[in-house]
């Protein structure tokens, strides 16, 4: 996978920014390979939607290079003060992204597993509503710019 | 000189970078109402919206002053994941 | 993968026990080819952990087969009742399962990331207090089995 | 006959099964309190644990009746995951 920008932000953290397609299973085996003696993996994948009647063909993402990184980087460490984590990975895609394609992935280890799901929830709650992407839906009535719901919103709220 | 970049559907408006004079506003927010006052279509576009401000890769306020060389990034809201 | 047990419970449900190692990239991989309009994939993967001190080599875990599939089954019923799941696997191991190894893996598809997430979360906890599943520790200093701890029927009275 | 499972712990205290004439007890509470005070090993085996039980793959409460060809499954505590 060629990657756009792709850093281990520090000891066990991982960002993973790409244009190409992200395969979920090869970052997934890569994170599991070696996770000291954690006892818990969650991951997440969001894949782009059909959504039905809206007959989604594509995403199109645009970022703000530079400032994703460091925003994620600032979420990892707060995910690490709030639960103990042995390694944390993220990896977003940014670009076209076509329907069915994962368009995150995001994978946490943890000693127990309290710890690995709610830091995983709470990254992905982060990346739908405070870092610097922007997803424009390319459908069968054109194109929209998709601003977070308000859920969307209540969901990060939780973590407050 | 300042350069400005637009993401999100404000870049649409807007291409991604406009280039302007460092003393042409004091603060961000100074900055983005001069543009705003000068383009019709890019007023309409933040119209209701609540739009960030990055300067030099960090979030900042609307009050933050900008100077000679500083990278304002005007951002729509986030919309990830 | 050889299993003790394989059985698609319902559309959308598969429902595994092995005697044999699992191996969650395989059975990820399998299990995110087919998810209709998925948006949201959650996974989770239980490794077992040496434990610092304990030095736990392996667990042994015993199971009451048939009663097992069967609770496991009504605990999926469950979770499609609590979220709108497309589709949804546990597998689990049984007998001796070495340390590093997995011992558990539970995906959840969704439309959207919260029913993904929550069902994951509340099937891992069902496997640990409310499935017929016994696990005995062998570590440096003998065999131990293993109850719940008190914060596993907290983690699963969240539920009620 | 009534065939007996034990699982867990209390499988290494019984062994896997046991067969004890469907007579011997009319529910699964008596059953087992007959076979606690036959074996004093199992009998401390059960001591502060709460024991679940199932009757032909079905959880069932220790008042339940028993008949000839029934299997009950003596459970501790549940521990997967």
């Amino acid at each position: 996978m060629k990657s756009l920008s792709c850093r281990p932000s520090a000891a066990g953290e991982m960002i993973i920014l790409s244009h190409e397609p992200i395969d979920p299973l090869t970052l997934g085996g890569d994170f599991a390979r070696d996770v000291e003696d954690a006892g818990a993996i969650a991951s997440f994948t969001g894949i782009v939607r059909k959504d039905g009647r809206k007959e989604v063909s594509a995403l199109f993402l645009d970022h703000a290079s530079g400032l994703a990184e460091q925003e994620i980087g600032k979420a990892l460490t707060e995910a690490k003060t709030r639960w103990p984590l042995i390694k944390v990975l993220i990896a977003h895609r940014v670009g076209r992204v076509e329907t069915g394609q994962p368009v995150v992935f995001v994978a946490t280890a943890a000693a127990h597993r309290r710890a690995a799901f709610e830091a995983c929830d709470y990254l992905v709650d982060f990346l739908k509503t405070d870092a610097p992407f922007w997803k424009k839906q390319i459908g069968r009535s054109g194109e929209e710019w998709i601003e977070p719901r308000g859920e969307d919103y209540a969901d990060r709220n939780r973590w407050r | 000189m300042l350069r400005i970049t637009f993401y999100g559907r404000l870049a649409e408006v807007m291409g991604r970078e406009r280039m302007t004079p460092a003393a042409s506003a004091a603060t961000v927010g100074a900055l983005i109402e001069n543009l705003a006052n000068e383009d019709a279509e890019f007023k309409a576009a933040l119209a209701g919206t609540r739009v960030r401000f990055a300067v030099n890769n960090m979030i900042a306020p609307e009050t933050q002053k900008v100077k000679d060389g500083d990278e304002v990034a005007v951002l729509p809201p986030f919309s990830g994941g």
